[in-house]
């Protein structure tokens, strides 16, 4: 069985990702901070901002999940510095525009770029939930609220 | 009990299920999630069809000969049911919507309504959530106790635990699963009755998995209340049953209020009628017990006996498959279990691995199945993967979710 | 508003009612009794039936093709619910077993969990028992206190007496029918909805007969809680429908415990998942769901305003032609009023009455339509006999009851 | 239209005690008495027994209902003075097996003969409560607990 059908949603890049995330640590003094949760599933990340001067100069996730959702958080850490919360905001509503449809008009050509390989999600309804679930969790901690976010 | 194999005749009873014979993602489909909703028959299709066609009106109010005939049907069903459990009387069955309103029909009308606060209520470890949160709610509004009775290593309930749990005299209700719908797991029920009776307390059994299993019989087993659901049992949804004992359906008072459900009503105050329609208010699922009755109709003609048969059949056949496949962990190793499969690979997440089978046209389960804790005990907390089986399932499909499993662990390592 | 009469092909409508062409007692059938469940339209019963064979999976739970076609089938069912109230979101829709879990809910979740003891809840006079009872049952268990708005010698609900009953301010909720299952009264929600929320009260409507009969758009009538029932609107039973503003779903506590109504699940702590799953333990009605959906998608294609332009032709003809019946009481005479008919003949009692119209194919209901208190307020006790209408209803049916009644007044006098 | 087809639920001995009962009266002093109540249609009646050594001398009823249930009580009061209320009882569970099947192999010929007419009912599966609804209450009635009995 080769599942080849399956490289859309499985690319390598992905699958690389989901094992070796980058970001993969705790921030010693985040600004901001968050939790999301799957319960149905559970998946758990702990997300941790560093934002100095109105921009995001750390990102970083800790957590459990499957391949989709580490690879969505650690793609999502790579991309978040140098943004400006107001920007991660949009890249965030449109990310999950994204993942829905596998379109993304409003994304800008970098961030693009770095998220191409979450199309494949669109296809498979049930796991756009794990996609989805870093970007939710970067939502709650730019709100500041610092409480436990849902993807449900 | 009846016989076993002869009369199961697997590529007939399959023929009898219509989606069994569709393809999905372009493959067979195989259908390992009966644990969380089986596949309805021709037989219960066709029974819920003429009642729509041809014979429907509401029950229990109607002068004229299509609302008699209504309600004769309709109570067939609640005989029918009785039977099945083997209970004293059709009176002794309740409908509900499905097994969670029955546990929760217990939580309040007998939880709030004859248990006292500081009695105690006993659940598991391994309880589906419909069995656990009722409990956890009934406390907060009522002051009863939550005590968790603790499973062993191999996934079975600890009866010494349960012992010392009920010591004390204190224990009103001890609530626990029949089959767990992630370990498989069938409890001693019978000795479980025992011990709770000897105690003071009453026992329910959530039997939302075993009584698609085995042969129940409430009256053996001692049970005061057994509760299953419609569409695990190759029916419907929208329907679940109660087995409440008489004299517990009379110590109760109702639970919700409305047509059906009363004697006599005035402006401030009212009546009710007798169990058991003192608990079912409003118009029941009418086409639901049809199908229902269609359904028991059907598993009774194949035989418990035959069924449970090839199940155990089923069990040792993945039990040896799955065994063989490296990295992969089977949780729950109970001595007497029943045709449900959690299990973890080890380079792979429950959820990649559901999504990789599916591609394959094999539908399995992941995730934490209604047993949070459950999983927080086996160290699962991210979730399994699960097969579960119903009586179409063969061999054949075992071997290719084995073979697929090999195949998904090498994609992700 | 849809247009009226052209698009209505009665004849067409009726050969989708495969029960309308059979015979009962050697007699065509002629069925009145709509009102207490109607029948189903191919187009119900064939969604059904393509789910059983070809699309069905337990839903919200799966990774796999098939439990996520029918959890979208599922949900779609809530899109076009909400769609059919003119709800704000499908988010405000609370799948239930039927209208009196409905109201049910209502009791338990904002009754107990945001009324205060010693707040009031406004019934009517002319409620159906399943918006009575639960009202009952909540004072008792939590001290609110029950009030009851009287209606007119028309059948009309008493405005002043409304304004009355609101006037201390203590008022929680309004509870009443949107139309009267025995006198047909349409309620003026809109008005009553503003003098609720003047005096601080939300309000509820029982729309489980109104929901058939006219278009409902719970935005124009500003309803905090709007409920139907599944089997009344030609769709299957098992499933009903409530309809809770999105603010106040936030702020009751969940009713019932299980599982998907769950956020995070302890042994001992639980907390909840986001409105509406909070509401909705357990599995699910999800083939009734799908039946629902085809049956607001049939009366959709139809149009509420030609049903309801219809049914006016209905009501006009049936009281003109019941009130040349000698001996014939007709009980309510509201200036709105919908297809519902509850009678007395002089010279017989209600139950006889229906017997003989049941021999001539009639189906009528026979008893007090689980409105005892309002049957003593209309002097009878003994029970009414009702017709009610349905889309498929025509006038040489009411002419036929109408002549059948001229017959059995001879045949008891 | 003749409902000649319903003269088996409704012969004219039916409709002759549904119209003008007998015994149709309350007692001055019962030793015994029952209400019955059939709740779903709003039949109700109202039992007396009269019972001096050991056997019943006098029993009539008052009530609401339709011709089913009125002829019942009307036959049922005739049939019931000069028996023990063993025999009433008796007869009781006799009428009401007779009432769902349309015989009656355990009743004496007497009761028989006068109760023969509601034979039909058993053809009417909704309408089996109405004619025994005042035998439930004898029922009631001699086991003296004086409470409210029902049909349904
Ligand atoms: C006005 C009204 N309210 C409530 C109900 C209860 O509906 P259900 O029995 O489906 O819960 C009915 C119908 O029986 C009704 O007519
Ligand atoms: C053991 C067990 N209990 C309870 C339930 C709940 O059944 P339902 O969702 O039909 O109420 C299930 C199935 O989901 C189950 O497996």
């Amino acid at each position: 069985m080769s599942f080849s059908e399956l490289r859309d949603l499985y690319q390598d890049i992905i699958l690389d990702h989901g094992r070796k995330p980058r970001n993969f640590r705790r921030l010693d003094a985040p600004t901001h901070r968050a939790r999301g949760d799957n319960p149905l599933c559970g998946d758990r990340i702990e997300l941790f901002l560093d934002i100095q001067r109105e921009h995001i100069v750390d990102a970083a996730f800790i957590g459990r999940g499957c391949a989709i959702s580490v690879a969505s958080g650690s793609l999502m850490t790579e991309t978040l510095p140098g943004k400006t919360p107001a920007q991660a905001r949009a890249l965030s509503d449109a990310f999950r525009a994204f993942a829905m449809t596998g379109i993304c008009p409003a994304c800008d050509a970098e961030a693009m770029e770095r998220l191409t390989p979450l199309a494949g999600v669109h296809e498979f309804p049930s796991r756009v939930k794990c996609a989805t679930l870093p970007w939710v969790a970067l939502n709650a901690a730019l709100d500041g609220q610092g409480q436990e976010a849902s993807s449900e | 009990m009846d016989g076993a194999a002869p009369s199961f005749d697997i590529a007939r009873i399959r023929a009898d299920f219509p989606i069994l014979a569709s393809e999905h993602r372009g493959k067979q489909l195989v259908f390992l999630d009966s644990g969380a909703s089986a596949q309805k028959p021709r037989q219960v299709i066709d029974a819920m069809v003429d009642c729509m066609r041809s014979a429907y009106a509401n029950v229990h109010r109607g002068a004229y000969h299509l609302s008699e005939a209504a309600t004769a049907a309709f109570e067939a069903s609640r005989e029918a049911t009785a039977r099945f459990l083997n209970a004293p009387s059709a009176l002794d069955i309740i409908f509900t919507s499905n097994s969670t309103m029955a546990m929760n029909l217990v939580a309040h009308s007998f939880g709030r309504g004859v248990l006292k606060p500081g009695q105690a209520v006993v659940a598991s470890e391994m309880e589906h959530h419909a069995n656990l949160v009722p409990w956890q709610m009934l406390r907060d509004a009522h002051g009863t106790e939550l005590r968790i009775c603790r499973i062993t290593d191999a996934g079975e309930l600890d009866l010494g635990h349960l012992a010392e749990l009920l010591a004390d005299g204190r224990v009103g209700l001890v609530a626990v699963t029949h089959m767990s719908n992630v370990l498989g797991t069938v409890t001693p029920a019978a000795q479980i009755a025992r011990m709770a009776h000897e105690a003071g307390a009453k026992v329910l059994f959530d039997g939302s998995q075993a009584a698609v299993h085995r042969r129940v019989d409430v009256q053996a087993l001692d049970a005061d209340f057994y509760c299953f659901t419609g569409h695990k049992l190759y029916g419907p949804t929208g329907i679940g049953v109660l087995y409440a004992r008489a004299e517990l359906q009379r110590a109760m008072p109702p639970f919700l209020g409305g047509g059906d459900m009363i004697a006599t009503v005035g402006l401030h105050h009212s009546t009710w009628a007798e169990p058991p329609a003192k608990f079912e208010a409003g118009t029941p699922p009418i086409i639901e017990a049809i199908g229902l009755h269609a359904a028991i109709n059907y598993v009774e003609a194949i035989g418990m006996g035959a069924i449970e048969a090839h199940e155990r059949a089923l069990v040792d056949h993945a039990m040896a498959t799955l065994s063989r496949v490296d990295g992969l962990t089977i949780h729950g190793r109970a001595q007497d279990r029943g045709g449900v499969f959690a299990f973890g690979l080890d380079t792979a997440h429950a959820h990649d691995v559901a999504t990789l089978l599916d591609r394959a046209g094999i539908a399995v389960r992941s995730g934490r199945h209604c047993a949070e804790p459950l999983h927080e005990r086996l160290g699962a907390e991210g979730g399994t993967c699960r097969a579960s089986f119903g009586l179409y399932t063969t061999t054949t499909e075992i071997d290719y979710l084995a073979e697929t499993l090999v195949s998904a662990r090498k994609f992700f390592a």
